[in-house]
């Protein structure tokens, strides 16, 4: 075998495919350009393969079920559903499952969830520096007590994951938090959500939204004249599409974000000149740059790292899942290394151990000034400290349920 | 003559003349309407234990209307139905049916998707106890339980002359024998009163003579009393007992095929002057 | 010629009642079992069992279920699957609640679940029929879907709203969770599927299953035979949702192993919808061909490209997989609109005059 | 808890009266573009009794080709017309391929047809327009976009969408001039004919594939007007086409046959809708709307098995 | 057969080959691809002629009207061989539309009324083809309630809620409503009381001796229908078996044993029908 074997589990089609295609191309593109232009990784082509889940579960699992023989390295699954359904087989079948900020976030426990990754951060880290960034806004965290925080998401396993956080975080801190689920058959359908809204006046509004949720939300805040600077979304309601819909009205709308904004980095120049003009890809080069590709591509530039760092460890060209996982568990993406990559200031540097999969790294804020998105502020800090005993706690919580779960076979080296 | 009609009783030997037997159903002043329409207006006649009794009268008279209020598919805004000596309350289809009542329909009304031998099993089906778990099963009580039954329906299936058609769909069989076909269901339920509307419709004359071969067994030997809208009026004069004559939701006339036949009033409403 | 019954004579009712009447119609069942309980387990690899028998052998089961309903007793539905997502909770309650009892004996008892939901939804068939039925049996669709989101009790208040399948052995062999092997859960929903077929097989030959097809073909007719209508739609409503029931639980439990409650939607409904009416309503035999086809041609399309050597882009094939699905299911409408069971019935009806055209 | 259920609501409306008549307004709204939707089923149950579940994806593929034609430069008029052209197309494509061999089945296979035909339309809307969302054109269009608030008291605003008020003026000239041609024409007359019975329309020489190709033709336009308006509120996407299952209960609850009856459907579901979601649904966690439609057809139909208005469903032996 | 075959060979069909308004040339029909229902049916209609079609059930003969209007298609059957030439036209080209537009309509079997139309818009989409104006479509109207004054009565309810034969007249009805040049009618007489068989029957000789309307008619009742009708097919399992005037069909044995129901001595009771099995000398 003289191939490293990844499966790329995107969804280009059906209601998500509005989002899903910019992350299939970043994460498609970079791949394809250290093959175009280093020959893969290590001296070793990387064999891509494509398949289409249209964010269905049971299509994901047959991606799986259908690639999983041919070596697959690790999985992608773009999809809380789908990973949910994976978490169990990874195990079994010796393939990590990288959920890139998405995904179960208790699978940040490496002792319990060895073949589970979801660097850079979880959900729950997300939620928390929403609500840091909030508290800085009001002046303090202490401010928050009173206040009224609404929350909109897609009611499925993905929206529902920051409120067991986001509930305790409501509790130390006296804000009352209100939800407002959106079911995914009534994504662009949701005037009922912000009509009561504006009944409850919420002093901000975070937003876990998907697909096409996103810009009908930020089109009926809009309507409703909710202040767009209260309104923050998560790292997945980040998308220029999503803004757009909005267009100058929803200027000063914010999200979250860990992947580089805009096109400037190397990296992406190599793209375009390796893969866009080679015409080795079908994407749109006006949308390379643009958050979710950026994402999709930061996705890949982590695949890739593990691979290299696999690699290296295990001294072999081509790598096993089972490598994967070592490379996975110590990979660091330093400061250095992004440079080298072409992609510096593209992400905070991350680090991933092996108790830690998710490494709880810093995210930054940014803001959509009517045209496009800009940084707005710094790094911020996740509340680890909330949030890693929750982690733990959801961790064994789940361990015991789906008993007899499996032991981590070889313990994390201290 | 067979094992189907053997099985039953036969009618008592001497028969009386029919205006002498039982009541088995009476109807008094019945009036039907559906907003202005008034289908049946105050009508009022009887079937007599054992007997054939026509219902005539012109295209629209209310003749089949009166069947479903037999039955119990119409409710009629007045009067009452007096069955077997009881007057009837307001009642289901299905109580009708299970307190002996059966018919065949004007406009065929089969199980389209199913053979012949499944129609005719249908009309055994308030015959048929066994419980789900046993049909689950099968073997054992359920089986036997089909098998005794399959046993009756094959005789009325021989009786019918219809052998040949046993496991065709009747979807698609002719007009004359899907009727061949329903008569046959409904006598599956060994019905004590039977209610045939214009069940020689669309046939030729060799089939009429059958059918009415049938009826007339069904009804001597089987001693099945029955009710028959016919338009034909060679069958009616030949088959029943007594006739019955609706005009327009009216009774004009009721009595022996011949007395009707010679009534005037019949004449004008419906006979025309050819017959 | 090939295909005849001539010279089989049946000398007694009951072996013309038989499931299969035709000599070479039980050689060929018996076939297929063997092929089924023998050859494919020996013989195929994981894909094909976890990707497509185990698949496939689901959604029979639930195409027969709505087939007791539709196909049988007429009342169309587009709640399937939604009932199936009930059986698939029931399970899941079940095997948490009573954590040793057999896992096999759960997915079965959790149909009895769902029948019970699937009754009370049926109660509006009394009044409303036809189109205007489907049409609520939606509401059953979208109501138990929002059940399966905002009731937690029912997800053991997971954090994620969905259900994992728990670790449970049977006579020493894994047959649940992430280490159970393709081969024992192949064997596990095979057997689940033969037996429910071969029971309604018998149920549907005898009084249930006529009086249920006599309401499909004319209810008012059948009320005038005796039939009660709404104890006998009640009835099919039950019976349709445990199978259902039983094919959701199984679906989750040896197929998808985690489920959230849009794994239950109402894409699932239509597509076992589909299978019914392209195996051909009414038709148990219709509900396997049904299944095989809406559900091995996509994952085989989605391969041909790769085989041929074709480098075709994911959602190009996604996009005329779409296509052909679409095309081939209004091609064989139109070639035949009772379903792969009635051009089954046409060629063996060729074969039996054979060589004659007719 | 009691207090909740039944007296609170009414508290609440009575001290937020503003906010009362937003709700009401976005009912309002909410019931026309459902109705918008309905009536392109209705067009086409009326005309051949078929449940035409393409309706949804129809809508979609409106308003792709409309905002991709634009995308690729055609001005927003020309884009509109060669749109109307294409769905010309696709009537006579679908009356072709699919209706005319079919003609006589039975409903539930015409429905799987049309279902089949969803399928189709997916994928080829997806490979030929891709499945990013897409922005509606409607300043390109000539429709209002703006919106204007209403001050009542101190706090209280009801604002109104302009392209709202818009998509109501169409409904209604829709739904006027589409009952005037069921009910007052020759060719209306034929259409419902040909709903009860394909054969017996044919026997008396009504050409079914001409009114098939033009009751398509009309579900067509009514679709791109339905993509313009919902396209207009959220984007154009084919997450829109779920949005079609709302009309389903409009549909029974208005009778599949009547085109007021799309209308009146349309506004009872959107009102009790919105009313039901902002004042009970909080009570179960919210997110009721999702079968709240239903349960209001499937009370209404318990009552009223055809529906409203729909026409009576006829049993007799 | 060829002795009752009346019509001699080549005096009136082949001299004057513009005088026929429909020939039907030795068709086969399939139904679902299997089920041979006609085999080789051969027959004409002269301009102006009444031409009964007689058969037992099961036949074909509605299958033989079905395929003259080109109705087949809808159930799934299929001319597979032969030739029907309307006017000149091979029927198997035009659609059932076109034969509507051309004059020929066809009055199915079982009614098939639009049960949701009320009885009179019934009758005018049997116009739907006209373009002689409201006021000559009008004017049918009225004579069709002359007709039938039942109808009239019936005239606004819903044709689902009539009685059987009450959509018998409104089918008919409706046929007239086109002003054809020739009707097909299937089983006009089932379900009609004895008065109104006659009246119908009579109606037929009016618009044929007055405006030369051809008829081809499947019935059952074969004594009205010989006793209108100018010639006679009888039909027997896809096959004619029999043809001739309608004079001497009437005389003839077998159609009179089994058609008519007249044996030697008279009309037979049908009480003392013998219950065997008798067989058709035509078929021996
Ligand atoms: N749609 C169909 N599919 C299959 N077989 C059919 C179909 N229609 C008719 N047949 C068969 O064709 C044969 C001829 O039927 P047809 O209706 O033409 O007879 P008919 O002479 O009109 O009889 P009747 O007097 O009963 O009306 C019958 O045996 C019937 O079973
Ligand atoms: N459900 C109903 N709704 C409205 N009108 C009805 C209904 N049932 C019957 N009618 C009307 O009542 C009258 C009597 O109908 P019925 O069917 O009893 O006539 P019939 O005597 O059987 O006539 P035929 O000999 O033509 O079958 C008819 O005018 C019919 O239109
Ligand atoms: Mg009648
Ligand atoms: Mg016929």
């Amino acid at each position: 075998q003289d191939s490293n074997y990844v499966p790329l589990l995107t969804y280009r089609t059906g209601p998500y495919a509005g989002s899903g295609i910019h992350i299939a191309n970043g994460m498609h593109d970079y791949l394809k350009m250290l093959n175009e232009r280093d020959g893969g990784i290590g001296g070793v082509k990387l064999a891509l393969e494509e398949c289409e889940t249209g964010y269905d579960a049971q299509k994901g699992v047959e991606c799986y079920e259908a690639t999983k023989g041919k070596g697959a390295l690790v999985y992608n699954p773009y999809s809380t559903g789908i990973t949910l359904q994976l978490i169990p087989k990874a195990g079994v079948d010796k393939i990590p499952v990288l959920s890139m900020g998405y995904g179960l976030s208790a699978a940040a426990d490496g002792t319990t969830f060895p073949w589970i990754f979801n660097v850079p951060d979880t959900y729950w880290d997300g939620a928390s520096v929403v609500i840091k960034y909030i508290g800085e806004q009001e002046g303090g965290l202490e401010n928050l007590k009173g206040k009224k925080i609404g929350y909109i998401f897609l009611d499925a396993g993905y929206g529902r994951e920051p409120i067991p956080l986001l509930e305790q975080l409501a509790e130390k801190y006296g804000f009352e938090l209100l939800q407002y689920p959106v079911p995914g058959a009534e994504m662009q359908n949701q005037s009922s959500q912000w009509l009561n809204v504006r009944r409850d006046r919420p002093d901000y509004m975070v937003m876990w939204g998907w697909g096409a949720m996103n810009p009908t939300a930020i089109k009926e805040a809009v309507k409703i004249r909710y202040p767009m600077d209260k309104f923050i979304g998560v790292w997945w309601s980040a998308g220029d599409d999503d803004a757009a819909a909005g267009g100058q009205d929803a200027k000063g709308y914010k999200a979250l974000n860990f992947s580089g904004v805009g096109r400037e980095f190397g990296a992406l120049d190599d793209i375009q000149k390796h893969v866009i003009d080679a015409g080795l890809s079908t994407t749109d080069p006006e949308t390379i740059g643009g958050t979710l590709y950026n994402r999709g591509v930061l996705n890949s530039v982590i695949i890739a790292e593990g691979i290299r760092t696999a690699q290296e460890l295990t001294g072999k060209k081509a790598i096993t899942g089972e490598d994967m996982r070592l490379g996975l568990e110590a990979l660091n993406l330093d400061e250095a290394r992004l440079k080298e990559l072409g992609l510096e200031g593209f992400a905070h540097p991350m680090k991933v151990t092996c108790e830690d999969h998710a490494g709880g790294h810093p995210v930054f804020i940014q803001e959509w000034d009517g045209q496009e998105w800009q940084q707005a502020s710094g790094w911020i800090e996740p509340m680890t400290d909330v949030v890693r005993p929750l982690l733990e706690a959801a961790a064994k919580e789940y361990a015991e349920k789906n008993a007899p779960w499996p032991e981590r076979t070889e313990p994390c080296p201290n | 003559m067979n094992a189907f009609v053997a099985d039953k009783a036969l009618a008592p030997a001497g028969e009386p003349e029919s205006a002498e037997r039982e009541v088995l159903l009476r109807v008094d002043n019945v009036s039907l309407a559906f907003g202005g329409v008034k289908a049946i207006t105050d009508i009022s006649f009887d079937i007599r234990k054992g007997e054939i009794r026509a219902i005539i009268g012109p295209n629209g008279a209310g003749k089949t209307s009166m069947l479903n209020v037999i039955n119990g598919f119409y409710h009629p805004q007045q009067g009452t139905i007096t069955w077997q000596g009881k007057v009837r309350r307001k009642m289901k289809p299905y109580e009708a049916a299970s307190r002996g009542i059966a018919r065949t329909f004007q406009n065929v009304a089969l199980f389209k998707g199913m053979t012949t031998l499944d129609n005719i099993m249908s009309g055994r089906s308030l015959k048929m106890h066994r419980n789900f778990f046993w049909q689950l099963l099968w073997r054992g009580p359920a089986e036997r339980e089909e098998i005794e039954h399959r046993k009756k329906v094959e005789d009325i299936i021989d009786f019918l002359e219809i052998q040949a058609i046993r496991k065709t769909p009747v979807g698609r069989l002719p007009y004359g024998l899907q009727k061949r076909v329903e008569l046959g269901r409904a006598l599956a339920m060994e019905p004590d009163l039977l209610l045939l509307d214009e069940p020689m419709a669309g046939m030729n004359l060799e089939e009429k003579e059958d059918m009415s071969r049938f009826i007339i067994d069904v009804n001597q030997e089987f001693g099945t009393t029955i009710a028959l809208i016919e338009h034909d009026m060679g069958v009616v004069m030949d088959l029943s007992d007594r006739v019955v004559v609706l005009d327009y939701g009216k009774k004009i006339a009721d009595g022996p095929p011949e007395e009707v036949q010679a009534s005037q009033a019949v004449i004008d409403a419906y006979l025309g002057v050819s017959h | 010629m090939f295909y005849r019954e001539a010279g089989q004579f049946k000398t007694s009712y009951k072996s013309d009642q038989a499931l299969f009447p035709i000599l070479q119609d039980r050689i060929g069942m018996i076939a297929i079992l063997l092929i089924a309980f023998v050859l494919v387990p020996a013989f195929a690899n994981d894909f094909f069992l976890t990707s497509i028998m185990i698949p496939f052998l689901v959604f029979s089961l639930a195409a027969i279920g709505l087939n007791v309903l539709t196909g049988y007793c007429g009342q169309l539905s587009l709640g399937t699957g939604a009932f199936m997502g009930v059986g698939a909770y029931a399970a899941y309650k079940l095997t948490s609640i009573f954590p040793d009892a057999n896992v096999i004996v759960m997915v079965l008892v959790s149909g009895v679940f769902s029948a019970a939901i699937g009754a009370v939804f049926g109660l509006p068939s009394l009044r409303i029929k036809g189109l205007y039925l489907a049409v609520t049996t939606l509401a059953a669709q979208f109501f138990l879907e929002w059940c399966f989101i905002r009731i937690p009790w029912l997800y053991n208040y997971n954090a994620s709203g969905a259900i994992e399948v728990p670790h449970r052995e049977m006579l020493g062999v894994v047959i649940t969770g992430a280490e159970a092997t393709p081969i024992a859960r192949y064997f596990a929903v095979l057997s689940i599927t033969a037996l429910i077929a071969y029971l309604m097989a018998n149920v549907l030959r005898g009084r249930f299953g006529r009086s249920w097809m006599m309401i499909r073909d004319m209810d008012i007719a059948a009320e005038l035979m005796g039939i009660r209508p709404l104890r006998t739609k009640l009835m099919a409503f039950a019976v349709s949702s445990y199978i259902c029931g039983v094919a959701g639980a199984m679906m989750v439990f040896f197929w998808l192993s985690a489920a959230e409650p849009s794994s239950f939607n109402i894409r699932l409904s239509f597509q076992i919808l589909f299978m019914v009416i392209l195996g051909g309503l009414g038709s148990l035999g219709g509900a396997f061909m049904g299944a095989a086809f809406i559900w091995i041609l996509p994952v085989f399309l989605k391969f041909i490209p790769g085989i041929m050597g074709f480098n075709v882009a994911a959602e190009t094939v996604q996009h005329a997989t779409f296509m052909i699905v679409g095309a081939l299911i209004i091609f064989f409408l139109i070639a035949e609109p009772h379903g792969f069971a009635r051009l089954w019935q046409i060629a063996k009806q060729k074969l039996r005059v054979w060589p004659f055209p007719y | 808890m009691l207090y909740d259920i039944f007296i609170d609501p009414f508290v609440q409306m009575y001290q937020m009266p503003d906010f009362f008549l937003q709700v009401l307004w976005e009912g309002f709204v909410a019931g026309i573009l459902y109705a918008l939707i309905a009536l392109g089923f209705v067009l086409i149950f009326k005309a051949s009794g078929v449940f035409n579940f393409a309706q949804g994806i129809m809508v979609v593929f409106a308003a792709l080709t409309l905002v991709g034609l634009h995308e690729n430069g055609v001005p927003a008029f020309l884009a509109l017309i060669l749109t109307i052209a294409v769905m010309g197309v696709l009537a006579y494509g679908v009356e072709r391929v699919v209706m005319r061999p079919l003609v006589n089945q039975p409903d539930i296979i015409l429905l799987m047809a049309t279902i089949g035909l969803t399928y189709f339309l997916v994928g080829f809307g997806e490979f030929v327009f891709g499945g990013e969302p897409k922005r509606m054109i409607t300043e390109e269009l000539g429709l209002p976009t703006g919106s204007t608030a209403f001050e009542m008291g101190e706090r209280g605003l009801v604002i109104l969408q302009h392209i709202d008020i818009a998509a109501a003026v169409i409904a209604v000239i829709m739904v006027t001039a589409l009952g005037i041609f069921f009910n007052k024409t020759r060719i209306g007359r034929a259409l419902r004919a040909v709903a009860d019975d394909h054969q017996a329309a044919l026997s008396v020489g009504i050409s079914l594939n001409q009114i098939w190709a033009i009751v398509w033709f009309a579900a067509g336009l009514v679709a791109l007007a339905t993509g313009i308006m919902w396209g207009a509120r959220s984007d154009v996407s084919f997450a829109l086409e779920i949005v079609a299952f709302k009309a389903l209960p409009v549909l029974i609850l208005g009778g599949f046959t009547s085109i007021p009856g799309a209308i009146v459907g349309g506004l009872i579901i959107g009102f009790g809708e919105k009313i039901g979601e902002l004042y009970w649904g909080g009570l179960v966690g919210g997110g009721i709307e999702s079968w709240l439609a239903y349960i209001i057809a499937l009370v209404f139909l318990l009552f009223r098995p055809q529906g409203l208005f729909g026409e009576r469903i006829i049993e007799r032996i | 057969m060829a002795l009752l075959d009346m019509e001699q060979p080549g005096s009136q069909s082949a001299a004057e080959p513009a005088e026929e308004i429909l020939s039907v040339n030795n068709i086969e029909v399939i139904y679902d691809h299997v089920i041979l229902v006609l085999k080789g049916v051969s027959l004409t209609v002269p301009k102006g002629g009444i031409v009964a079609l007689l058969g037992a059930n099961g036949a074909g003969k509605t299958t033989t009207l079905k395929a003259v209007s080109n109705l087949l298609g809808a159930e799934r059957g299929e001319v597979t061989k032969g030739k029907i030439i309307f006017e000149g036209e091979e029927v198997q080209a035009l659609s059932p539309n076109d034969l509507v537009r051309r004059g020929c309509i066809q009055v199915m079997e079982g009614r098939h009324c639009f049960g949701h139309l009320s009885i009179e818009e019934n009758l005018l989409t049997g116009a739907y083809t006209r373009k002689d104006g409201y006021s000559a479509v009008k004017a049918d109207l009225e004579l069709v309630y002359e007709y039938f004054p039942r109808l009239r009565e019936r005239r606004q309810s819903q044709a689902g809620y009539t009685s059987g034969g009450e959509q018998q007249m409104c089918a008919i009805g409706r046929a007239l409503m086109s002003r054809p040049k020739m009707i097909l009618l299937d089983e006009p007489s089932m379900g009609l009381a004895p008065q109104l068989v006659e009246e119908i029957f009579e109606i037929v000789r009016k618009l044929n001796q007055n405006e030369g309307v051809s008829f081809l008619l499947a019935e059952q009742n074969t004594n009205v229908a010989l006793k209108y009708a100018t010639y006679g097919y009888i039909l027997e399992s896809g096959r004619i078996v029999l043809d001739g005037e309608a004079k001497a069909l009437r005389e003839n044995e077998d159609v009179k044993e089994f058609y008519l129901g007249v044996g030697g001595e008279g009309r037979r009771s049908f009480r003392n029908v013998k219950h065997y099995k008798r067989r058709k000398r035509w078929l021996a």
